[in-house]
């Protein structure tokens, strides 16, 4: 089977607070930086596999992303090819 | 220009005695490097100068310290010692069928570098050093040093060195029960990060790193090998040398927590089954070291087939397998037969468990990569046989005038309220609650004393109540004006602070952070540092079990102060014994042990006031010490301190406020006449402790303490909610509370 | 007769022993259960130890929640076994379903251990009958995740139903939504919370004293007068 | 001043262990998903900023990569208008 590389990005959803982003978001004035109307911090997971095609493995992140990596009361995610 | 991608084989090496050797790069002298070349009779492969070069650095040869080392070893073992010097760590015996085994080590320069994980892999390793030996790790403690807590760069390094103790120490869950956080702009550029770890174990688990029988399986367990932390051997990977020279990695490591749990819980349930016939961490020098010394240990043969090491990348060449320090490792020798059962209980664990090579026959180390064989050395000749040196010495050209450097003019009895005020606040003595909060102190349920205590005290019996206490000490400007008297300093604080707790002190642990030895200044300091603290030792009756030595630590030239930390185990029969530092009742006698003299040299006072450094550190009486530390171990066994607190940086002033915050209770001290209130309060003289004891038992206390000729002043009571030096100043403990605590969240919060 | 109670040890879970130990002092007799076993062993109830199973690193409690052994407490907790998760055994919980909500990283960003003034609101489960409802009690909080998030209406649920089990006095550690630190399912067989009461077990051992034995000894009454 | 909507991808370097990303692919194919040849977890930073032009945005946002949200030590990262 061919190999691919997909991308999930999982954030935390909107409504749900960010402490992580705000603290750089924060920081940056300080640094010269921003400002920034909103910065907001979540995850990159970067996942090589093997399909029988594009949409098998985009499927197959799909999965990952429902069944792990993903916590849908808090987070929202997005999957694509890289 | 380009690389040519042949393997220098041993072969290839002996066909080609003439090709040029990177031996300086790799930081080999030229009588170094022709030390390997006689001791080959060739010149080394490629991959064998990779292994030289590392386990002839300082860091694993110990080249500059070994002569002042051996001190330690001469002292008297004691009838505890188990396994001394030499070892992984040394082993105690602490009765009832248990040892313990303890050591601290540091790591500074990856801590500066990336200080998460840095701090983080420190951690890491040391536990890695205990569970060698057989123990269950139970504690862990973190003695730190930084530039001025308001430099940029501080900011930058302390909060992620805390995070990265607390990360992986609190997920390892081991309690973290004690350290140190100090600040001195000798450290910016280069902080110190020691990390000390205990375990325990039945005496009959000790495990040794020897790899003896001929046949059995070199086991290698835990994380996959990657190009982690390769640093300095980096500049093999060019295979060319041009001017510029090779780009060197940076050596990060990123440590695995959960990885080293999984590895912890595998190993000792290896050793119970009594599988295992040697084993070895995999720390500096990663396979190379564990490799060598393993195998020199048991005076054996040893095959080894680097490519059925499990790589993260595939293209990794031989001497990058040789010197990767990938976190999380374990070599162990296992017989065949045992082997099924080892690979089950890592199978259990999910840790990964790979044979990689066997013992044989002979006494020559041989690794092959795809049967190729790329070394073939004598394993003693990198693990016993490096080269030793007596480095030149010389006594600072400025220490005279340090020494006899005057004191800033002494404050007047209306200014003391203030003063109290910010020296309490100050940097080195405000609360590291900010610091310890970060870290698990209780779990596995058995942490008695943590964090602000003297010593962390932990019991390792539910049933007869057997415990240790753990205190490290260092004082770089004590040691800057007397490298002697400051190790010795060190030395009698950690030992005041585990007697203050009533633990019987019975051994030591060390971690000398210095300068470059090629420094005669430097190694002058080391020498007289290792001197006094083995004159020490030699007198207070303890073994040295075993330490680090960290060279090396300077910005831009120029040394740190010389900083020898100091740990000292304590034991006890039963913790519940243990005499707490905060006052515990209203009304009961506020007593000060020992004698105040007027010693403001290199005291917290003079720092943080001044910034004034001279002068000559507190004068060191061992037997005050011994004797203090008999007084408060035996009012601990009877049952007649209430409190306890050792004096040390900021004198009876920072004590009485430590015990008042702690405890929640106030007191009223009438000083002595005689000597200034100032001096009463800040001097920082040796052999002294503040405890307190029931009206009751205070005769019985202070007729003990005249029976032992060790002076004892009844200076106050302990009374209300406010600290009061009669005539001098009253604070509320609100108020107190608020300037000690709020400076370390301001600084990093 | 004395209650059987499992703890579960997941790879990385820590604080097994001690919740071990605080069963044996609340007068019940401990059970150690594997993570990697379906089977429960008969135990009366179960608890889910602190630790950082899995290394919490993804999101804490993500991975472990796929145990075998948890797929028969999400089945026997259906059928009333008490469960109590602590902290990272809440966060358990909370992954696998069984409570509602989330916990995320602290408000401050920073790990924190302190012993931690609660008050305690249900006393509706065998896990808080010991307590009085408007007890008092301080039990040391250790975690770097234990910000409780959940929905508007769900919260509202919770504090509605008298679901909240627990929550912080004084300053909040971790961020928590309305200051909450433990709760219960409908049942009340089935509790999490994030502070440890299994560390407070003995005056000797930490600061916090020994409030944190009534969470193991509510129980044992409870299960032994069945 | 328009606003921009920028993504910073920060990543460990390869030779960088990953122990989040190492753990999520062990637990993979127990729950019947993957087998994945490789797996690595970074972050993934949504920034708004007002900026003169999508150059701009880039620039400020890659300022913000190199200064806070990467650690070049360990990390690389890259850049994109969302
Ligand atoms: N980095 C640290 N980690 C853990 N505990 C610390 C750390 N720094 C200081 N402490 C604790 O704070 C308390 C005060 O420290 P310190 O003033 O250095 O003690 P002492 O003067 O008695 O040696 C002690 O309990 C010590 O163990
Ligand atoms: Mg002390």
């Amino acid at each position: 089977m061919p190999a691919y590389s997909v991308v999930v990005d999982v954030m935390l959803k909107p409504e749900i607070l960010d402490p992580a982003g705000q603290a750089v978001a924060n920081a940056l004035p300080a640094l010269g930086l921003g400002p920034t109307s909103s910065l907001r911090i979540g995850k990159h997971v970067e996942i090589s596999l093997e399909a029988d095609d594009e949409a098998g493995a985009l499927a197959m992140a799909t999965s990952m992303a429902q069944v792990l990596l993903a916590n849908p009361v808090i987070e929202d995610f997005s999957v694509r090819l890289a | 220009m380009t690389a040519t991608p042949v393997l220098d084989t041993v072969e290839v090496a002996s066909r080609t005695p003439d090709q040029k050797q990177p031996y300086a790069e790799l930081g080999l002298k030229d009588d170094e490097f022709a030390a390997i070349t006689a001791v080959l009779g060739r010149r080394p492969t490629q991959t064998e100068l990779a292994m030289y070069s590392i386990m002839w650095s300082e860091h694993c040869s110990y080249k500059s310290s070994k002569v002042h080392l051996r001190q330690f070893a001469d002292l008297p073992k004691g009838d505890r010692l188990l396994v001394g010097m030499g070892e992984n760590a040394g082993v105690v015996d602490v009765g009832e069928g248990l040892a313990v085994t303890f050591k601290v080590e540091s790591h500074n320069h990856p801590s500066y570098v990336e200080p998460y994980q840095g701090a983080a892999t420190g951690i890491g390793g040391i536990v890695r050093d205990i569970l060698t030996m057989g123990a269950r790790p139970v504690l862990v403690m973190d003695p730190l040093r930084f530039g001025d807590a308001d430099h940029p760069d501080t900011r930058r390094v302390l909060p992620g060195i805390v995070a990265g103790i607390g990360g992986y120490g609190n997920c390892l869950g081991l309690p973290n029960i004690g350290g140190e956080v100090v600040f001195d702009p000798s450290y910016q550029g280069n902080p110190l990060v020691n990390a000390l770890c205990l375990g325990v174990m039945p005496t009959d688990r000790i495990q040794l790193s020897a790899a003896r029988g001929v046949g059995n399986v070199v086991l290698l367990l835990g994380a996959k090998t990657g190009r982690d932390g390769i640093g300095g051997v980096s500049v093999l990977a060019s295979a060319s040398f041009d001017e510029d020279g090779p780009a060197r990695r940076p050596s990060v490591q990123v440590g695995d927590p959960f990885t080293e749990k999984l590895l912890i819980e595998a190993c000792l349930e290896m050793y119970d089954a009594k599988l295992v016939a040697g084993i070895q961490d995999l720390g500096g020098a990663g396979l190379t070291c564990a490799l060598t010394e393993t195998a020199a240990a048991g005076r054996s043969g040893m095959r080894a087939h680097l490519e059925r090491v499990p790589l993260r990348e595939a293209s990794m060449e031989p001497h990058e397998v040789l010197a990767s320090e990938s976190q999380e490792r374990m070599l162990a020798i296992v017989t065949p037969e045992d082997l099924p059962a080892v690979l089950a209980i890592a199978e259990k664990w999910g840790v990964l468990a790979t044979a990689i090579g066997e013992v044989v026959e002979g006494d020559r180390l041989v690794i092959t990569w795809h049967d190729e064989v790329v070394v073939d050395v004598p394993p003693a000749s990198l693990a016993d046989d490096g080269p030793v040196y007596e480095r030149p010495m010389a006594r600072p050209a400025d220490l005279d005038a340090l020494n006899s450097a005057a004191l800033p003019a002494f404050p007047s009895v209306e200014d003391l309220r203030e003063l109290v005020l910010r020296m309490v606040a100050s940097p080195n003595l405000c609360s590291r609650r900010w610091v310890v909060e970060q870290y698990d102190r209780i779990v596995l349920g058995d942490t008695v004393l943590a964090w602000p205590e003297d010593a962390g005290v932990v019991r390792l019996s539910e049933k007869t109540g057997l415990g240790v206490a753990l205190a490290t000490d260092g004082n770089g400007r004590y040691t800057r004006l007397d490298p002697h008297d400051g190790a010795m300093l060190a030395l009698v604080e950690a030992y005041r602070n585990v007697a203050a707790t009533g633990a019987v002190p019975i051994a030591v642990t060390n971690c000398l952070n210095f300068g470059s030895p090629e420094d005669p200044e430097v190694m002058w300091q080391f020498a007289e540092a290792t001197r006094g603290l083995a004159h020490g030792c030699r007198t207070l009756g303890l073994p040295v079990t075993g330490g680090n030595v960290s060279f090396y630590n300077s910005t831009a030239d120029v040394a740190i102060n010389p900083t020898p930390v100091i740990g000292v185990l304590g034991l006890f029969d039963d913790v519940a014994r243990r005499t707490p530092m905060g006052f515990q009742e209203q009304g009961e006698s506020v007593l000060l042990l020992g004698d105040t003299a007027e010693e403001l040299g290199g005291s917290e006072w003079a720092w943080a006031e001044h910034r004034h450094l001279g002068g000559r550190p507190p004068a060191v009486d061992l037997e005050r010490e011994r004797v203090l530390g008999e007084v408060l171990v035996a009012g601990s066994r009877d049952g007649m301190l209430s409190s306890a607190h050792d004096l040390s940086d900021g004198g009876l002033a920072q004590a009485l406020v430590e015990s008042s915050l702690s405890g929640g209770i106030g007191a009223r001290i009438v000083l002595p006449t005689g000597m200034s209130p100032f001096v009463q309060l800040f001097s920082e003289s040796a052999g002294r402790a503040v405890v307190t004891v029931p009206r009751s038992e205070e005769l019985r206390f202070t007729e003990m303490c005249a029976a032992r000729g060790l002076p004892c002043v009844r200076i106050g009571v302990t009374d209300g909610t406010a600290l009061a030096v009669q005539d001098v100043l009253e604070l509320p403990l609100d108020e107190l509370r608020e300037a000690h605590e709020g400076t370390l969240p301001r600084l990093f919060g | 007769m004395t209650a059987r109670i499992g703890v579960v040890t997941f790879p990385g879970s820590l604080d097994d022993r001690d919740a071990q130990r605080a069963i044996r002092l609340a007068g019940g007799e401990p059970v150690a259960l594997w993570h990697g076993d379906h089977d429960l062993q008969g135990v009366d109830a179960v608890v889910l130890p602190g630790g950082f199973s899995y290394g919490d690193y993804l999101r804490a409690g993500a991975i472990a929640r796929f145990a075998p052994a948890m797929a028969s407490v999400i089945e026997q907790a259906g059928r009333g076994l008490p469960v109590l998760g602590i902290c990272n055994g809440f966060q358990v919980l909370c992954e696998s379903g069984l409570l509602p909500g989330a916990l995320t990283r602290n408000v401050e960003l920073h790990f924190v251990n302190r012993d931690q003034r609660l008050v305690v609101e249900s006393t509706a489960s065998p896990w808080t009958s010991a307590f009085e409802p408007g007890q008092e009690i301080v039990i040391p909080v250790k975690n770097g995740e234990g910000n409780y998030v959940a929905s508007t209406e769900v919260l509202d649920a919770l504090e509605g139903e008298g679901r909240v089990i627990a929550r912080y006095l004084g300053r909040n550690p971790n961020g928590s939504a309305r200051d909450i630190a433990g709760i219960r399912n409908e049942r009340g067989n089935v509790v999490g919370v994030m502070p440890h009461p299994e560390h407070a077990v003995e005056s000797l051992i930490g600061t916090a004293g020994t409030d944190g034995l009534g969470f193991f000894s509510g129980l044992v009454t409870t299960l032994v007068a069945a």
